[in-house]
């Protein structure tokens, strides 16, 4: 599911820079960013990211696709929503950093990222149970780094689920499932066809 | 009542705390029996209706008709005390005797008593001021430059109901806009470019009744003031004078010469091009000049040329308004075309901020960046401050400078005129430093040479220099060739644009009567020129409408006095004719001056500057003052009270001391303040009287001189300070110290400090000990 | 105010609810009906997607997953979707609000959903419990409503960030308070006659999703959050967010550990809070036995009654 | 042509420095005027700023020469403490209904001040924005025009009041004035309504309402003006000490779609004048102005230049996400340099906000056609004898203000003239 992208000839072809504003959602409105740096400014962990919103879109208008994608700023986002509250120019920051996290991952940059690996074990609850079970999402996650990695990670919070599993805030068992699951996996998988779908025809266009 | 006899009345108010700071009666013995004024009344609240009805009363019976009022000062209650239509004299004993100086003493007495002997001296100096206007006053107005701005000023004025006659060098009227489509949005919502209008706007001026339109016309000379200037044509070729009530001057703004900006690509490759020219390739989908193949990839290069001391200091202000539109319309024509702006401020003042958001939401990227060069091949190379990097484009279609304005403040087609250009070069200078904190010693470690406090500056002078050795305004001929003796151009400051008093009332410049708007005033937009363009109109109109009434303009509006020349005294020294700032003294075929009344502003500078003092008001003048002085009483040196004479700007220094005495500050009760119109009116004839009276010092207040003055005659304190300069050797002669002579800049602001500059100057005074000339 | 017997409210638990934050189910299953709302819980629901879900399946299938429960929530003649987890209202206001908007998304929800024969009309509110409680109720009605004041209580009322952000102060969120000094969780707790101390960094973020994916870049967040608590000398935290809940409660050894401090804050849910101050059982209706960090007026809560 | 003789009398709302030059300029030209002012004293916003840039003099000089301009001219007529309620008619014929509001001094009134004398009850001084007091019994400033004291609402039927009455000598004290309300007719209204500043607590994100050491721009020239409530010096106001780091935030609410979308123009180069009134004051002092862009348009580029060359004033391009406010008060400002990409959380002793102008509101029966954010707007078809001058028609500076009141009164001019179909000036005039 990856819409074709643009390569870009020279700084600033802005074959990029259009495709993003196609594709990306919200980003129709990342024309109106004036670099004032209030979204950078008001991030929470903006100091860990390379770039921040703000130099990000400047990067995307400059045609700089393989920097955007592999930029950290797109993993660092904590959904705080402060960016987006505070543009001046009513640009929806936090979705557009989170659409490019997608399309970074959907494009195959970024697997090694935490994030990217926590979003795929949720993703997987998702569609098995139509529900998420959190013992079993980060379980997956902690295994994705592999076997030894992976007991090392969950030793290191079993303080916190031990915790968990007393005070009955972490449910054991089966997982809690939808009924219909197997309906849901179905218009989930529609739904996926139908975006792919339309990113072919986007990047065309 | 001019052949009348004078008949002062007195009329001594102890209201407001006076009749309790001083002897009411003992001022009214000194006006009756000293001065003998026949007329003398009291009362406790003289501004009041029975107060008043008081002095109605005395004139109505003829038994008084100059009223003079022992009250509070002349800045306040002047309505109260105006008699038929002519204000009292007045002695301030209010806000500077009995609210600025402890009641009941001996010193607060005399200084009461001493502002009483002045005012009642200065009554007896006072002629009543009569209109003197003669002859034929011209209501028409000349609009010079049929431009936007110059047809929207003859259109406001015509349609005021005045006579115009616009000229226009060119053959044909439109200006810029006549060679253009569209403009910056003006009105809500403010997004898309608007049709400029101005062929409806020539076809409306055409159309009109009272507009001559004289099109491929220079002026060629221009002589006489407000109502009765004569200005000589030349309308292709056949000469015509027009007699003229008010100039109105719109001769607009050209491009910056994009030939000094060949470190930008231009003239190396035919598709680097300035917005002017671009605006002739807009009517269709752009193309590349150099084949014709369409131009998909545009860069506008922002401030090229301007905000730049090598070539322009100032912003020019409508080049990223106007680039944006330039921007719009090439996607208009070609949605896919790639357009960016490189700019390093982006300027979209008020709700020209939406013109900005338009841009972005049509998809036009903005850079900022310092362009470095742009090479014969259109690689463009800049500092991407935002990106971190320098940057260089290539696949550059086209690349737009947008090239900044200079003004129209002369005319460079035509030879510059023999005399008056230095005008151009060092006249105001709107860069010049910014005086800062002063730093202690300690502070200045670091520099070696600190010694003792110094006033830091900022700004860089040296470049200051460079924008003053070679001014943007190319120095041309004259555009109306003023026949002044203080030369043939419109004054304009350092920058090249023409003069104005551009704060509180820019209409204000040093040639009554020729008002100049649009971007000859200063870089502006259409829309805002034609605002400018109808202000003008209205300054224009109102020096018509005085001038015929014989009645002064801003700021002593209405003034009926005009200085007299006793011609039988002058030494034809031509100091008058120089110093004027308003040039309104010529000189006759003997070289002796006359003044041109209805340029006149009455502000005394010449009557400062004559050495003879054969300049005189009929209510201001030399001896008036002298009176005033001599009026005064000097007591003698064992009385230790020295006597100090203040000579204060009427307009900021006496109101400062108004407002110490509203605020109850106590200063020296030594000190006695003769308001003046301004300092420039100061005649060092005064200063040295006083000395030889006896006085034992004698300090001038007024305000800023310099490049940011204050002073709304230009140049009175600049004046006074050259002046006094002078008077050092005169001291020395007197052998009396330099220090009992002194100035003070003291603004209107400076009602706190202004107690202290006097008391400091009273102990500067007390150390240097009694004036040697006391009772001679 | 409008009327909320002419609403019938919908309830969307979200997935925490069955893990991590079952005590804010079962607290604000207790005092929605205190207030004097009606609430049944919508079928069958799945998950919202949260935070990551965009990126696990992409944007149309997370829209969709909101669909999904919008449908069911129509079905049952609901007018109004009312949900207590910041993250779930973010998804499915978020969601419901571009499905009203955008024509096309709504047509390819729609397809998507035909799937499982079902569609969605785009004719529901989806509200945060917060802001229910707040326009539909009011503070005076809380009041009202309290038996058991928590007098002496000191509260830091920590909102977070998702429950005000992007939606509070818009029209479609309810303009029930201002993005980064709301007022309504102090509000809350003087009502339950607790007190409400100054504290600035109510809408700090904790780290979101990023804390339990990489708590080493967060850990700074929660500490000065835990830390400005303290210095306003608070009892207890109160927050409505899930995610806030469990970070500042769960990493406050990790953080003591890591900083050498020795935070024990308690971090409640202000239903949990509510619950008791209505007099209803500290731990069938409360659930205040669930909060791991505990200190003695946390105790006292539980037991005194 | 229209019911009655057509008025050639020119209202012009608004005692500013826009209304003040409309008037003086109509006037000089001829013209009956009436100015309205709807607070106690004229000079609108400027006679409460300490200088103007770009040459640093003081607003009150250019108003005593106005105020004596009007003390002259017979033509115009002053009322303080009034506003329009309602206008109706059309060019050459408005009815103008008028409200005043009790000032409780009469014209005799002599401001000797034995009224302050007689009470030392206090109120909240709005001249310094409230951030001192002043006797019940007050003058505005020491610069008011018309000069004369004001009774504060809050005392009128307390002993104070009965006080101050009988300290006055001269029966100025009128303790039962009233609201009232005045019907005029004239032939033209120029609005010179003004602006005030943004509300500053509605940028929730800058803290203006969480600490005393965050200002505004208006406030910031009360701080360093000889009359305001510091005698000119600039402390920090939460405990009077010296300034040492001072942050300048331009934008505070211009340029924002969260606020006003549009520029106010004049903000930059405002708090590039405040930086110097900072530097005046302090050798040691650093001045921090944070900018999207600094729009120093046309000639005030110089200003700008200048300010610049000064190495402890810096130019930051950042607008900053938030001021954190520390528990002593100190404001930190956080945010992200866009130049450096440095994310910086800087402390300052004082922190300026550059707030927007906002257009004042007006009567809906204004007759004028005004844009989405309140300005007056020269639509086509617009009544002809309804103009606007200043800040009403949109953001200008002192200068600009000038310039369109002076153009208003040239419309205004035109249009009782056209009303009153007055002939036309003749081509000259022999007197």
């Amino acid at each position: 599911m990856t819409a074709s992208l643009p390569e870009n000839s020279h700084k600033y072809d802005l074959g990029f820079a259009r495709w993003v504003y196609k594709n990306i959602n919200g980003a129709d409105k990342l024309s109106m960013c004036m670099q004032c740096g209030t979204c950078s400014g008001s991030c929470p962990i903006g100091s860990d990211m390379d770039n921040g919103p703000r130099k990000l879109f400047m990067m995307i208008r400059a045609g700089m696709k393989e920097e955007v994608f592999n930029s950290d700023t797109l993993w660092n986002c904590t959904s705080c929503y402060r960016c987006t509250v505070r543009c001046p120019r009513g640009i929806p920051v936090t979705y557009i950093v989170q659409g490019l996290a997608a399309k970074a991952t959907h494009l195959g940059y970024a697997t090694e990222q935490d994030a990217a690996r926590f979003a795929k074990s949720f993703w997987w609850s998702l569609t098995h149970f139509g529900r998420t079970d959190e013992r079993l999402v980060t379980a997956k996650y902690y295994f994705s780094f592999g076997l030894v990695k992976g007991i090392k990670k969950s030793l290191e919070n079993l303080k916190i689920a031990f915790g968990m599993v007393m005070k009955g805030r972490m449910h054991l068992g089966p997982p809690h499932k939808v009924s219909a699951n197997k309906d849901l996996r179905a218009i989930l998988a529609k739904a996926q066809e139908i975006e792919a779908r339309e990113q072919q025809g986007g990047a065309e266009s | 009542m001019s052949d009348q006899a004078l008949n002062p009345g007195v009329y001594i108010c102890s209201g407001c705390g006076i009749g309790d700071a001083v002897s009411v009666d003992a001022l009214e013995q000194i006006a009756s029996s000293e001065y003998k004024v026949p007329v003398c009344r009291q009362h406790d609240f003289l501004c009041g209706d029975e107060g008043r009805a008081l002095i109605e009363a005395d004139l109505a019976d003829g038994s008084i008709n100059q009223p003079i009022i022992a009250a509070c000062s002349p800045r306040v209650m002047t309505d109260n005390f105006t008699f038929a239509g002519t204000p009292a004299i007045r002695a301030n004993l209010r806000e500077q005797v009995a609210w600025s100086k402890p009641a009941g003493e001996e010193d607060t007495q005399m200084l009461a008593d001493d502002y009483l002997r002045m005012a009642i001296t200065q009554a007896t100096q006072t002629l009543p001021t009569v209109a003197g206007p003669e002859g034929d006053y011209s209501r028409t107005v000349l609009v010079l430059g049929g431009g936007s701005t110059g047809l929207n000023a003859a259109l406001e004025a015509a349609r005021t109901g005045y006579q115009v006659l616009l000229v226009e060098r060119e053959e044909k009227l439109g200006g810029w806009a006549g060679k253009w489509s569209k403009t910056m949005p003006y009105l809500p919502p403010y997004r898309d470019p608007q049709p400029n209008g101005i062929n409806d706007l020539v076809a409306a001026v055409e159309a009109e009744a009272d507009i001559t339109v004289l099109t491929g016309t220079l002026v060629t000379e221009t002589s006489g003031g407000p109502g009765k200037f004569q200005v000589a044509l030349n309308s292709g070729g056949e000469p015509r004078t027009e007699h003229i009530g008010a100039i109105v001057v719109a001769t607009g703004w050209r491009p910056y010469d994009a030939n000094k900006l060949g470190h930008l690509g231009y003239g190396q490759n035919t598709d680097v091009v300035t917005g002017i020219e671009l605006e002739e390739l807009l009517d269709g989908p752009l193309q590349r000049k150099a084949d014709g193949q369409p131009a998909k990839t545009i860069m506008f290069v922002q401030c090229a040329g301007s905000r730049d001391p090598d070539h322009l200091p100032y912003c020019s202000s409508v080049c990223c308004g106007v680039s944006i539109k330039q921007a719009l319309q090439i996607i208009e024509l070609d949605p896919d075309a790639s357009v960016y702006i490189l700019f390093d401020e982006l300027r979209t003042p008020g709700t020209a901020e939406e013109f900005y958001r338009q841009a972005q939401e049509a998809g036009v990227i903005f850079i900022k960046g310092k362009v470095k060069n742009v090479s014969a091949d259109l690689g463009l190379t800049y500092d991407d401050v935002l990106l971190g990097e320098e940057v260089t484009l290539q696949g550059l279609d086209m690349v737009v400078l947008a090239t900044g304005m200079v003004p129209n403040s002369t005319n460079p087609e035509i030879e510059p005129a023999a005399t008056g250009a230095e005008q151009l070069l060092d006249d105001i200078n709107p860069n010049a430093p910014i005086p800062l904190a002063i730093k202690l010693i300690d502070e200045e470690a670091a520099t070696p040479d600190a010694a003792g406090p110094a006033v830091v500056q900022i700004g860089q002078p040296e470049s200051t220099q460079q924008s003053q050795a070679e001014p943007p305004a190319l120095p041309g001929g004259p555009l109306l060739n003023l026949q002044y003796v203080q030369g043939p151009h419109i004054p304009m400051l350092a920058d090249g644009f023409s003069d104005s008093h551009y704060i509180c009332f820019p209409y204000e410049t040093r040639r009554t009567g020729i008002y100049t708007c649009g971007p000859v005033r200063r870089p502006m937009d259409m829309a805002e020129a034609s605002e400018d363009a109808a202000g003008a109109v209205l300054k224009a109109i109102q020096s018509i409408e005085n001038a015929a009434r014989g009645a002064a303009m801003h700021p002593r509006v209405g003034d009926l006095s005009f200085p007299k020349f006793g011609l039988s005294t002058c030494t034809k020294c031509r100091r008058c004719t120089i110093e004027c700032p308003f040039g309104a003294i010529e000189e006759d075929e003997n070289k002796f001056p006359i003044l041109i009344e209805s340029r006149c502003r009455r502000c005394g500078t010449c009557m400062g500057a004559c050495p003879v003092r054969t300049i005189s008001f009929d209510n201001y003048s030399p001896n008036m003052v002298l009176g005033m002085i001599d009026a005064i009483e000097v007591p003698d040196e064992f009385d230790e009270k020295p006597r100090i004479l203040i000579f204060a700007c009427e307009n900021d220094a006496y109101p400062a001391l108004d407002m110490a005495g509203l605020n109850r500050r106590q200063y020296s009760a030594f000190v006695r303040v003769i308001p003046v119109r301004c300092l420039g009116s100061v005649t060092l004839l005064w200063v040295s009287t006083a000395l030889e009276k006896g006085f034992d010092g004698i300090m001038l207040m007024g305000c800023k001189s310099g490049d940011d003055y204050q002073c709304h005659y230009v140049k009175g304190s600049a004046l006074a300070e050259e002046r006094l300069a002078k008077i050092g050797e005169t001291l020395k002669s007197l052998m009396l110290e330099e220090e009992r002579v002194t100035m003070a800049e003291v603004s209107i602001a400076d009602s706190n400090s202004v107690p202290n500059v006097i008391n400091g100057f009273v102990e500067t005074i007390d150390g240097i000990g009694p004036n040697p000339f006391k009772g001679f | 105010m409008s009327d909320p017997g002419k609403k019938k409210f919908v309830y969307y638990p979200g997935c925490s609810s069955q893990g991590s934050s079952k005590h804010l189910d079962q607290s604000l299953r207790a005092i929605v009906p205190a207030l004097g709302l009606e609430m049944e819980e919508i079928d069958d629901w799945n998950c919202c997607g949260a935070s990551v879900g965009n990126i696990g399946g992409g944007r149309l299938a997370t829209t969709t997953l909101s669909g999904r429960n919008l449908a069911k929530a129509e079905q049952q003649q609901a007018t109004d979707v009312i949900t207590g987890c910041a993250a779930c209202y973010l998804n499915t206001h978020g969601s419901n609000e571009k499905i009203k908007a955008d024509i096309a998304l709504r047509r390819n929800v729609n397809e998507s959903l035909a799937v499982g024969d079902m569609s969605y009309e785009a004719n529901l509110q989806v509200r945060h419990a917060c802001e229910v409680i707040v326009n539909e109720v009011g503070f005076d009605k809380i009041k009202e409503r309290v038996t058991n004041p928590l007098e002496g209580l000191k509260v830091a009322g920590y909102v977070g960030c998702q429950t005000v952000r992007p939606f509070a102060n818009t029209e479609s969120g309810g303009n029930y308070d201002t993005f980064d000094d709301p007022e309504f969780l102090d509000q809350f707790a003087e009502a339950c006659g607790a007190e409400a101390v100054e504290f600035d960094f109510k809408t700090s973020c904790c780290g979101g999703s990023v804390a339990v994916i990489s708590p080493e870049k967060t850990l700074h967040l929660i500490k000065d959050i835990l830390q400005a608590a303290e210095d306003a000398g608070a009892d207890v935290i109160s927050t409505p967010c899930p995610l806030c809940q469990t970070n500042v409660e769960m990493y406050q050894s990790a953080i003591n550990k890591k900083f050498g401090t020795e935070f024990n804050i308690p971090v409640v849910f202000y239903s949990q809070l509510m619950a008791k101050a209505f007099g209803l059982d500290a731990k069938d209706d409360a659930g205040l036995h669930r909060n791991t960090v505990r200190n003695d007026k946390l105790e006292i809560l539980v037991k005194d009654a | 042509m229209n019911q009655g003789p057509a008025s050639q009398t020119i209202l012009v709302v608004g005692g500013g420095i826009a209304g003040i030059t409309a008037a003086v300029e109509a006037a000089e030209t001829g013209y009956d005027v009436i100015l309205l002012e709807q607070s106690p004293a004229l000079g609108g916003r400027v006679s409460a700023f300490n200088r103007y840039f770009p040459k640093l003099c003081h607003p009150t000089c250019g108003l005593e020469i106005n105020y004596q301009r009007i003390r002259k001219n017979p033509r115009i007529k002053v009322m303080t403490m009034a506003r329009v309620v309602s206008l109706s008619g059309q060019a050459g014929n408005y009815s103008v209904a008028v409200k005043t509001m009790p000032r409780y001094v009469n014209e005799k009134c002599t401001a000797c001040g034995d009224c302050a004398k007689a009470t030392d009850v206090e109120v909240a001084n709005d001249f310094n924005f409230g951030m001192d007091k002043v006797n019940a019994a007050y003058l505005p400033h020491e610069h008011a025009f018309p000069p004369r004291y004001v009774i504060a609402p809050e005392v009128i039927g307390t002993d104070a009041a009965e006080k101050i009455r009988e300290a006055c000598k001269y029966g100025a004290i009128d303790l039962d004035d009233c609201e009232a309300t005045v019907d005029l007719k004239v032939g033209a209204v120029i609005w010179a309504t003004g602006w005030k500043p943004y509300d500053a607590s509605k940028i929730t994100n800058y803290s203006y309402n969480l600490s005393a050491d965050i200002i505004n721009n208006l406030e910031m020239e009360r701080l360093a003006a000889h009359n305001g409530p510091t005698g000119g010096k600039i402390l920090r106001p939460s405990n009077g000490e010296p300034v040492k780091r001072v942050a300048l935030i331009q934008c505070a609410g211009s340029r924002d779609t969260n606020h006003l979308p549009y520029c106010s123009r004049i903000c930059c180069l405002g708090s590039m004048k405040h930086a110097v009134y900072v530097r005046e004051q302090y050798a040691d002092a650093t001045v921090d102005i944070y900018y999207i862009d600094i729009r120093a348009h046309d000639k005030l580029e110089a200003f700008y230049q200048r300010v610049a060359t000064d190495p402890q004033i810096n130019f930051i391009k950042s607008k900053p996400g938030h001021i954190q406010v520390e528990d002593d008060g100190t404001p930190v400002i956080c945010g992200e340099d866009t130049l450096s990409r440095e994310i910086y959380a800087r402390s300052y002793d004082l922190v300026v906000l550059a707030l927007g102008m906002e257009p004042n509101a007006l009567s809906d029966t204004s007759a004028s056609s005004r844009d989405d954010y309140g300005f007056i707007v020269p639509m086509p078809g617009n009544d002809a004898g309804i103009s606007s001058a200043g800040v009403a028609g949109g953001p200008l500076d002192v200068s600009m203000s000038v310039q369109s009141a002076t153009a208003a009164a040239l419309s205004a001019i035109q249009a009782v003239r056209t009303a009153a179909s007055l002939p036309a000036q003749g081509g000259s005039v022999n007197e």
